[in-house]
């Protein structure tokens, strides 16, 4: 059940719309009850062939030797594609953004770093045909040693998963092998903490499971260009990519799309596209490539895993004086958008609270696992796991009432953030109040008269002074530069010093809520 | 590869096609017969977005041998609606936002027109029961459970 | 190779076809041999498929019941005569499932499938076999032991007699996932209580071994003792003896020690 | 055995409009001769309702209904250029660039229906049932399907727009990571109640109630849609979900929709929602993007109820029995917490 607080920021909105805010029928749910919303595989093609992919049984091998002859002689074959068949056969989808290094084939050439990694497609007149040629290539393995923990593959002497980026670690700004967030001294916060806590969280990998599995249906078109139906929920993101690992124009293909059986991050990864095309090239029929689910479970991305270590200083009166974090994105054999997750969630930091000492470490590892990427709440999820179980442990350190603990320390109006930015439209606080209202939650009216809109800034905007890491060393020559910014790296520079700040006060009782007392009294029917 | 011929009734129409051996009558019915309202989500049963009714009884397409279904009825999701006019389930389906991607709801609505067939006013836990072999990765099952429960009720107002 | 499929009208004809074919799988509801084919298992080249009624009968009139191993789930839910199957019936898929699956399928699936057969395995079902050489009865024991080599062989039948009364046979599945989930632990208890003592304890268990098996232990406990909480708390406590679980993606065998007695103490206790 | 029911809450924000990628969207508004319209995407829709979004977002900015607007995605031909559907760019994005273009199709409306009254487009008002008036004498007035046959057969001009929304690539400082990441955030806090099996380690959800900040719900029955979707996917995160159930060790991965858990039908439990909309500078009439944040709040809210109702943290993801049965074990039994 639903219910619309109208009456809180009322005086922020002008409700006086004619759609806006209307509960009006989806354009699409008509045709969702008919069964006539069309999702990529919906579309008919004459003399559609079949694609499948062998897929490596070792999490990390050297590939000896790939033999295809007898695969290709099989019945029903129509082509056999190797990696040497891919035009450019390496690829990194946030090379679209300028951000990382290409470190990904289409299919496998010298070796596979994660079990399930493809290494030969097969088209064909029918998927049995596919799996029967699949069953003829030969691949000569060299195992490898692998690695799956990401404190591990942090280690000297680790296997080395992806040699694009030998350290096991994504490299930002040139320079470093994690993101960094500095804002204040947690280390002195920590020498005037009451109590220090530090914890160890954990986020086991997670699969979109969409009902519609990822795959894409391309085919020949007039005046030598493809069409291509697909379950991409990005679709230029998929066509520029596409356009880029075939080498060629972006206007020789025709996208078409936008009807997808659920994505929740799991169809951006452009995974069939650049084949089925392919496959579709060197045919010159119209060829699917549909992962089955047993694929799209353990070999399309999941969400990656991640562990957080979290350490925070508190006092008695149940202020938060320093958070630091280190965690450890595990991205699996490729970067994906693992890269860019880091920086969402170091951005994050520390959650949303006003804390005046931050320190955060962010790491994305390369494992011998099935490549991660986003997924709804992309970044986040895990870290607010943490933190809220964190806020949890500390409510119940210091004996407060852990709805409370959180208004307390809750981020408002002209706070200063972790990442340098002033806290605007905050409403952290008026969601616990409206919650513990809805739970009949008890809340001493203290809490009831907190507002994200008072009490903010002043001290709480100030920027304690940050100290400065140790110098780091250039990265290796040969490394590519990897930064959002098309301009060159960033120099480091310290920050601007600013005053110290008297530590922030426990809220005092506020009587001027007059205003919104419709938020804590009546309830709108 | 040798076909077999194969012919059924589809939504109240003879039809006949020529199959291949162990082709399962979910690819049969998209690709042969060009219905695409019974959906590929795993070919394993476990998904339910291919389900559809043979001789009124639920089944999953992709599971059925395409040459069992000789001479037998199969309905679909595109056989629910009376010519121009919506079933109680398609309207309630509607009023009560039970889609989102829409990929799960032919499945669904099969798997709840087998309950409503037998048992026009079903209880929330028969309700629950019908439509367990079928997955939803977007509603969270609450819209969808309240939809049939409507559309039986609403069934029920009309008799 | 495409797969050829060959249906026969009678079992005997089915049961050569599938002996003298490595490549021969039988065909009964679907729910292993079609999802083997969606999946690209190439080492199925022929589909088995006998239209025999013989093979979709059930017999009730006597206190030992036959039912043909093409008979459905859905089928035995409907059949009054079979209540006491009624909750393993129920414990399997979905609808669509049960309108499919076969209690001779059922017998071949493996963890966490084959709850079915865990029911069966606690009524000291037999299992009747026609193989190329000809028909024979087996206890479903016997049969589970030596499933691999029972795979060229073709299910006509599984029989059993009647509980002792309707709480002597008691059955639950313990899913992550409700109403329909994966078996983290299955348990069946044949309990017939004569004179007060319980005589001829059977106690299975599903997803506790590699295959279906007797809690032995449990049965020793129970057998001779009255039917009260002292023999079940001692039943529950000796119900890990022999099992051999494994870890799978629905729990550990760690976890599944850990519980089996908790589950058999509560379904012989009557507790949810 | 017994039986532990109890609470735990979390509270949480998510970034809306991020400035990672400099990742732009555009839109195209333009009008039939009957004054029907069309907005052109590339953009998609996964289910999450942004066809349906930005379609009342168009009518709106137009001033007409919503039935005289239609929304064509995804097609590189006729789309224009869009990113994709992620990091809750839908309604924040796409809403911002549609509602662009119709800004510029409904200036050339408003000036070609003030050519047909013969008056100041400026006196000019819509009144959204498909009529445009001047304002203050709503009988010298001229329907939106006059407009368009006159400007397409008798003034030349196209009613159409063009919309495209960009928010500036941010630049990230490698040293303290001094950044802008995004332009607004959504808000929300959770209340899960949980009954805790301590002979068994199972967890079953009793109830939710809960209060999201959005900006804007510009469509309520959407927001719950992915509000309540949104929660069941939390719980799914919290207790059931993964590819790799002994993470890092990646042995027994599921295969199926049997050994991949997620809730049935038969595990959801009531939720009791609140939204509140506290509008965002740049969100289109103020709207934040609901779909990626809803799920956050209950994984730790249903962790924190765990250790109110047992006594146990459970810090690793996700929440399984045997973690539970362990945890009660290593503390020798539950010790529930205040009851809250």
């Amino acid at each position: 059940m639903l219910e619309l607080r109208k009456d809180i920021f009322a005086d922020e909105r002008d409700d006086n719309l004619k759609e806006i805010g209307k509960g009006t029928q989806r354009q699409d749910m008509l045709g969702h009850v008919t069964g006539t919303s069309t999702y990529f595989d919906d579309h008919k093609l004459q003399g559609m062939l079949h694609l499948k992919v062998l897929r490596s049984p070792h999490a990390h091998a050297r590939l000896r030797r790939i033999d295809t002859t007898e695969a290709e002689r099989a019945p029903g074959v129509r082509r056999v594609i190797r990696g040497a068949d891919v035009p450019v056969n390496l690829n990194t989808l946030l090379s679209l953004i300028n951000f990382g290094k290409d470190d990904e084939p289409s299919l496998a050439v010298d070796k596979v770093r994660y079990k399930g990694e493809p290494i030969v497609a097969v088209v064909a007149d029918s998927p049995r045909e596919a799996y029967e040629a699949i069953a003829k290539v030969r691949v000569d393995y060299e195992p490898l040693p692998a690695v799956f923990d990401v404190e591990e593959a942090l280690k000297s002497g680790a296997p080395v998963v992806n040699e694009t980026y030998p350290k096991n670690t994504f490299v930002y700004h040139d320079v470093y092998d994690h993101q960094k967030l500095r804002f204040g001294d947690v280390e002195r916060g920590f020498a005037e903490a009451d109590h220090v806590l530090e914890q160890r969280y954990q986020m086991s990998p997670i699969e979109h499971a969409p009902t519609e599995t990822n795959g894409s249906i391309a085919a020949p078109d007039t005046n030598g260009r493809y069409v291509v139906y697909t379950s991409t929920q990005a679709l230029f993101f998929s066509l520029d990519t596409c356009a880029k690992i075939l080498d060629v124009p972006s206007n020789t293909f025709h996208f078409v799309g936008g009807t997808v059986g659920g994505g929740f991050g799991g169809k951006v990864d452009t995974l069939t596209e650049p084949l089925a095309i392919l496959g579709a090239m060197l045919t010159g029929r119209p060829v699917r490539y549909q992962l089955g689910r047993e694929e799209e479970m353990q070999f399309g991305s999941p969400r990656g895993a991640e562990r957080i270590f979290v350490k925070d200083g508190v006092m008695r009166d149940g202020r938060i004086v320093a958070r630091k974090i280190c965690a450890y994105f595990d991205s699996g054999a490729y970067t994906r958008l693992s890269s860019y997750a880091v920086v969402k969630c170091a951005a994050h930091l520390p959650g949303p609270y006003t804390i005046p000492n931050v320190h955060g470490d962010i790491y994305c590892v390369f494992t011998n696992r099935t490549p991660a990427t986003a997924m709804r709440g992309f970044g986040v999820t895990a870290m607010d796991f943490a933190l809220e179980c964190q806020m949890d442990k500390l409510a119940h350190l210091v004996g407060i009432d852990p709805m409370e603990f959180r208004i307390l320390n809750a981020y408002r109006d002209g706070d200063m953030k972790a990442h340098r930015r002033e806290a605007k439209n905050t409403a952290l606080i008026e969601c616990v109040q409206v919650a513990a209202e809805k739970a009949k939650w008890p809340l001493r009216e203290e809490a009831k008269r907190a507002s994200s809109r008072k009490d903010g800034g002043g001290s709480r905007a100030a920027m304690s002074p940050t100290p400065q890491d140790p110098a780091p060393q250039r990265a290796a020559a040969s490394q590519q530069r990897t930064s959002y910014d098309r301009a060159p790296p960033v120099v480091t520079q310290p920050p601007p010093p600013t005053p110290t700040p008297p530590p922030p006060r426990p809220q005092a009782p506020s009587h001027g809520a007059a205003r919104f007392s419709s938020v804590f009294g009546t309830r709108r029917r | 590869m040798t076909k077999t011929p194969l012919q059924f009734r589809h939504n109240g129409r003879e039809v006949a096609v020529f199959v291949d051996g162990g082709v399962n009558l979910l690819v049969a019915l998209r690709e042969l017969i060009g219905d695409m309202t019974p959906k590929f989500g795993c070919g394993q049963g476990g998904c339910g977005a291919c389900s559809v009714l043979i001789d009124g009884e639920l089944h999953l397409s992709c599971l059925t041998l395409a040459e069992a279904a000789n001479g037998r009825s199969v309905e679909t999701l595109d056989g629910l609606k009376d010519g121009p006019n919506l079933h109680p389930l398609q309207r309630a389906f509607m009023e009560q936002f039970a889609a989102q991607c829409g990929y799960c709801t032919p499945g669904m609505l099969m798997a709840a027109k087998a309950l409503l067939d037998r048992n026009p006013s079903p209880t929330r836990a028969e309700v629950v029961e019908a439509i367990s072999g079928n997955i939803c990765r977007c509603t969270g099952y609450e819209p969808i459970v309240n939809a049939v429960l409507a559309a039986a009720s609403g069934g029920r107002a009309r008799a | 190779m495409p797969v050829t499929v060959r249906t026969f009208a009678s079992t005997s004809e089915a049961a050569s076809a599938l002996s003298s074919d490595r490549g021969a799988r039988y065909l009964g509801g679907g729910t292993l041999v079609m999802r083997a084919l969606n999946e690209g298992d190439i080492s199925i080249s022929t589909v088995v498929r006998a239209t025999d009624q013989a093979l979709s009968r059930i017999d009730v009139s006597s206190s030992r019941i036959t039912i043909g191993a093409g008979v459905t789930f859905a089928k035995i839910l409907a059949e009054r005569d079979l209540a006491f199957l009624h909750a393993p019936a129920r414990s399997i898929g979905g609808p669509a499932v049960r309108n499919m699956g076969t209690v001779g399928g059922n017998l071949f699936a493996p963890n966490p499938y084959g709850d079915f057969t865990v029911a069966l395995l606690a009524l000291d079902a037999t299992v009747s076999v026609q193989g190329g050489l000809g028909a024979r009865d087996l206890p479903v024991e016997e049969f589970l032991q030596s499933r691999e080599r029972q795979s060229g062989a073709l299910v006509l039948a599984v029989s059993c007699q009647r509980p002792a009364s309707a709480d002597a046979f008691r059955y639950r599945k313990i899913a992550r996932i409700k109403p329909k989930g994966g078996s983290v632990i299955t348990l069946a208890a044949h309990l017939p209580v004569s004179g007060g003592r319980i005589t001829g304890a059977r106690i299975a268990l599903g997803s506790m071994a590699p295959m279906q098996i007797r809690a032995r232990a449990a049965e020793r406990v129970l057998e001779g003792r009255s039917f009260d909480d002292a023999s079940i708390n001692a039943a529950a406590a000796a119900a890990a003896e022999g099992v051999s679980p494994a870890d799978s993606a629905l729990g550990s065998a760690w976890y599944r020690r850990e519980i089996v007695g908790v589950h058999l103490r509560r379904l012989l206790s009557g507790l949810e | 055995m017994a039986r532990h029911r109890g609470r735990g809450i979390a509270s949480i924000n998510y970034p809306i409009g991020m400035n990672l990628g400099g990742d732009p969207s555009q839109a195209l508004v333009h009008s039939n001769p009957s004054g029907k319209f069309t907005v052109s995407l590339s953009s998609i829709d996964l289910g999450q309702g942004m066809k349906s979004v930005t379609r009342q977002i168009c009518a709106e900015t137009l001033g007409v209904p919503v039935e005289d607007v239609y929304v064509d995605t995804a097609d590189s031909d006729t789309g224009p250029h869009c990113m994709g559907s992620f990091a809750s760019r839908g309604t924040h994005r796409v809403g911002n660039a549609v509602m662009a273009a119709a800004k510029e199709a409904r200036g050339v409306m408003m000036e070609a229906a003030a050519e047909e009254l013969e008056v100041n487009a400026a006196d000019l008002d819509t009144d959204g049932r498909g009529n445009i008036h001047v304002k203050g004498a709503p009988h010298r007035s001229i329907s939106t399907k006059d407009v368009a046959i006159a400007a397409q057969f008798k003034q030349g001009k196209t009613i159409s727009g063009r919309g495209i929304f960009l928010v500036p690539l941010s630049e990230v400082n490698p040293e303290t990571g001094e950044m802008s990441p995004a332009t607004c955030y959504a808000h929300a806090c959770l209340v899960a109640e949980v009954e805790v099996d301590d002979e068994t380690g199972e967890v079953a959800m009793v109830r939710m109630d809960s209060a999201y900040e959005l900006g804007r719900a510009l469509n309520p029955r959407l927001v719950e849609q992915q509000l309540v979707g949104g929660a069941w996917m939390g719980v799914s995160h919290a207790l059931f979900e993964t590819p790799e159930p002994y993470y890092p060790d990646p042995a027994h991965g599921p295969r199926d929709f049997v050994e991949y858990l997620m809730p049935g039908p038969g595990d959801i439990c009531p939720h009791d929602i609140a939204v509140l909309e506290r509008p965002a500078a740049d969100g289109p009439f103020g709207a934040k993007g609901p779909g990626e944040m809803c799920a956050n709040p209950v994984l730790p809210a249903v962790a924190n109820a765990i250790f109110n109702a047992v006594g146990v943290r459970m810090d690793e993801l996700p929440i399984t029995p045997e973690k539970v049965l362990r945890a009660i074990k290593a503390q020798g039994g539950a010790r529930p917490q205040a009851r809250r």
